[in-house]
């Protein structure tokens, strides 16, 4: 009964995470259109107004307040440039993928209750969305299948990133029999990603831990090996 | 007759700007500028001017806090809150501060100074947007 | 194996779906951004410039130009406000569900090849969007099921909204043991999602159709009585 429990929790889960980090993706644009866009155009319509007011009395001060509002709009349009920029790039440097495994591993703690090392050591280049986008879902899906399968009590996850990227997730799973050195029966979800993205998949058991290694080319499309 | 205002505002530009529009039409005069929901309230006690146009986020006093100070050293206070949008979340808490009305800060300087002049008179004033939160 | 490759698929494109409809919606707002406030603020930023130039010279045109500004400003202010509106209502309008729901439809019959037949007729009037979150996750859920469980052909979805939400998810399943009039087994997925709302879930054979049928009062906690 429990265990149905723990299941339903932890099929929803993952549907709400989505939710919730959407909610909070579009708080935080809202918030920033507000805040900085609509602020900004508003000074200057009312500043453009007293000037127009000013014209011919005060020209020198009219002149000021064209400039004000000049530098104001300046502002916005360097703002909505970064916010048409953040929209564009799906996750704008490596910072929206370090969010979001954040939030992943914080809701399934605490749908699981199981203790995850989160360790990112990732560079601020060139990572396609396509490339984030599927580690993303690797890590989902280990994290459910160790929920599952492993009866772990802990897991660490470490993505670094140098020449290629590794994703390695580790897991104290108690439940295999499998003895060191072997390997485990790969979930075709995962192996289909890492095909994908012309890595490399391997999967076993290394003395206490079961271990997931994912490596990933940087450049899987320009390396001109014609297959 | 001359309506004394007071602009509350964190942003200069804005109050310079406002300032001209009023001072333009030739019935009003801006007898005190505060940045802050704190020096808003002191400068009330000092000048009890005839209207108050209130900004809302402001460092160190906001201005729905403001409005409830500055309404218990003067509960006939006319007070009129300027917002961005019109459709911020404290729209209702000011009126229930006991705000007279708002006003979009981008309405045109006319619409500003017949406005000013309603709440002279007692009315209240809502532009389209507020009215359509309440 | 046929098979396993539909579950897979299945298993995906929920999730592929959120980040569909999650990265349009990125799209819209960019193109928005960039081609109306964008387009403003810098026609704007030239005007000013050649007004500040004219003002002693020639006040009436640097006047002229200062207004002509300004009103674009409005206009920039007036979508500035739209979009804000747009993502603080996480649902603005019921529109954002029926597009959520086709989108889901459609890619859910790409995956499955079965035919859906959609039928929204839902007003514009206040439907809170936690209903609409938890509507859309029950048809999800539901067509997930019908999939897997049901070998049916066809699915109609009603939705409709006057006094009362009502949501009636209708398949042609054949494998089913059940005869007309017996209720089946019910998701508690869908069991908890439709508890929440205090509505009512019926779930049952009924000549040759499944029937799914959740009915949600429009205001589950102002209704007073107090339970
Ligand atoms: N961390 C793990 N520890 C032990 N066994 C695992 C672990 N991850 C996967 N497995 C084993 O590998 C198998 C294949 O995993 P896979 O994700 O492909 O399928 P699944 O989780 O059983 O079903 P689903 O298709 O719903 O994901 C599992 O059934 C399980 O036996
Ligand atoms: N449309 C349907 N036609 C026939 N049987 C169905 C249908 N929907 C659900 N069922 C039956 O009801 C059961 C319960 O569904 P439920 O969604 O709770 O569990 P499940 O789909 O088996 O597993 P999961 O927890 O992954 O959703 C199913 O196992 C299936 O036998
Ligand atoms: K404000
Ligand atoms: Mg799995
Ligand atoms: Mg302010
Ligand atoms: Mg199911």
């Amino acid at each position: 009964r429990e265990l149905e429990i723990k299941n339903k929790k932890l099929a929803i889960y993952a549907a709400e995470h989505e939710y919730q980090s959407r909610l909070k993706e579009r708080q935080r644009l809202s918030r920033e259109l507000h805040d900085t866009l609509g602020h900004k155009l508003t000074t200057s319509i009312v500043q453009m107004e007293a000037a127009e007011k000013l014209v011919e009395e005060q020209p020198g001060r009219a002149k000021g307040m064209i400039r004000d509002s000049q530098s104001l709009l300046r502002e916005g349009l360097e703002e909505t440039r970064d916010m048409v920029r953040f929209l564009d790039h799906d996750s704008p440097g490596e910072s929206f993928l370090s969010r979001d495994l954040s939030v992943l591993v914080k809701s399934f703690q605490s749908a699981t209750g199981l203790a995850v090392d989160l360790r990112l050591k990732i560079g601020e280049s060139g990572v396609s969305s396509e490339v984030k986008r599927h580690i993303f879902r690797i890590v989902q899906e280990s994290l459910t299948n160790i929920s599952r399968h492993a009866k772990a009590t802990e897991v660490c996850i470490t993505l670094t990133h140098d020449k290629i990227i590794r994703l390695l997730i580790e897991d104290n799973g108690q439940s295999v029999i499998y003895s060191s050195g072997e390997n485990l029966p790969q979930s075709k979800t995962i192996e289909s990603r890492v095909s994908e993205l012309r890595g490399n998949l391997k999967f076993y058991r290394e003395g206490v831990l079961t271990v997931l290694c994912v490596e990933i080319p940087l450049f899987p499309r320009g390396d001109g090996s014609g297959d | 007759m001359v309506i004394n205002v007071m602009l509350v505002d964190d942003q200069k530009l804005m109050r310079d700007g406002l300032k001209v529009l009023l001072e333009y039409e030739g019935d009003f005069v801006v007898v005190a500028e505060a940045n802050n929901g704190e020096e808003a309230v002191d400068l009330y006690r000092i000048n009890m001017p005839d209207v108050v146009l209130m900004d809302i986020e402001m460092p160190k006093m906001n201005g729905i806090d403001a409005i409830r100070s500055i309404n218990l050293i003067d509960p006939n206070a006319r007070i009129l809150v300027l917002t961005t949008f019109g459709q911020e979340r404290y729209v209702h808490d000011s009126l229930i501060e006991g705000a007279r009305g708002f006003l979009l800060k981008a309405v045109s300087g006319e619409e500003l100074a017949a406005n000013i002049r309603k709440v002279v008179k007692g009315e209240s004033v809502l532009d389209a947007q507020s009215t359509e939160l309440l």
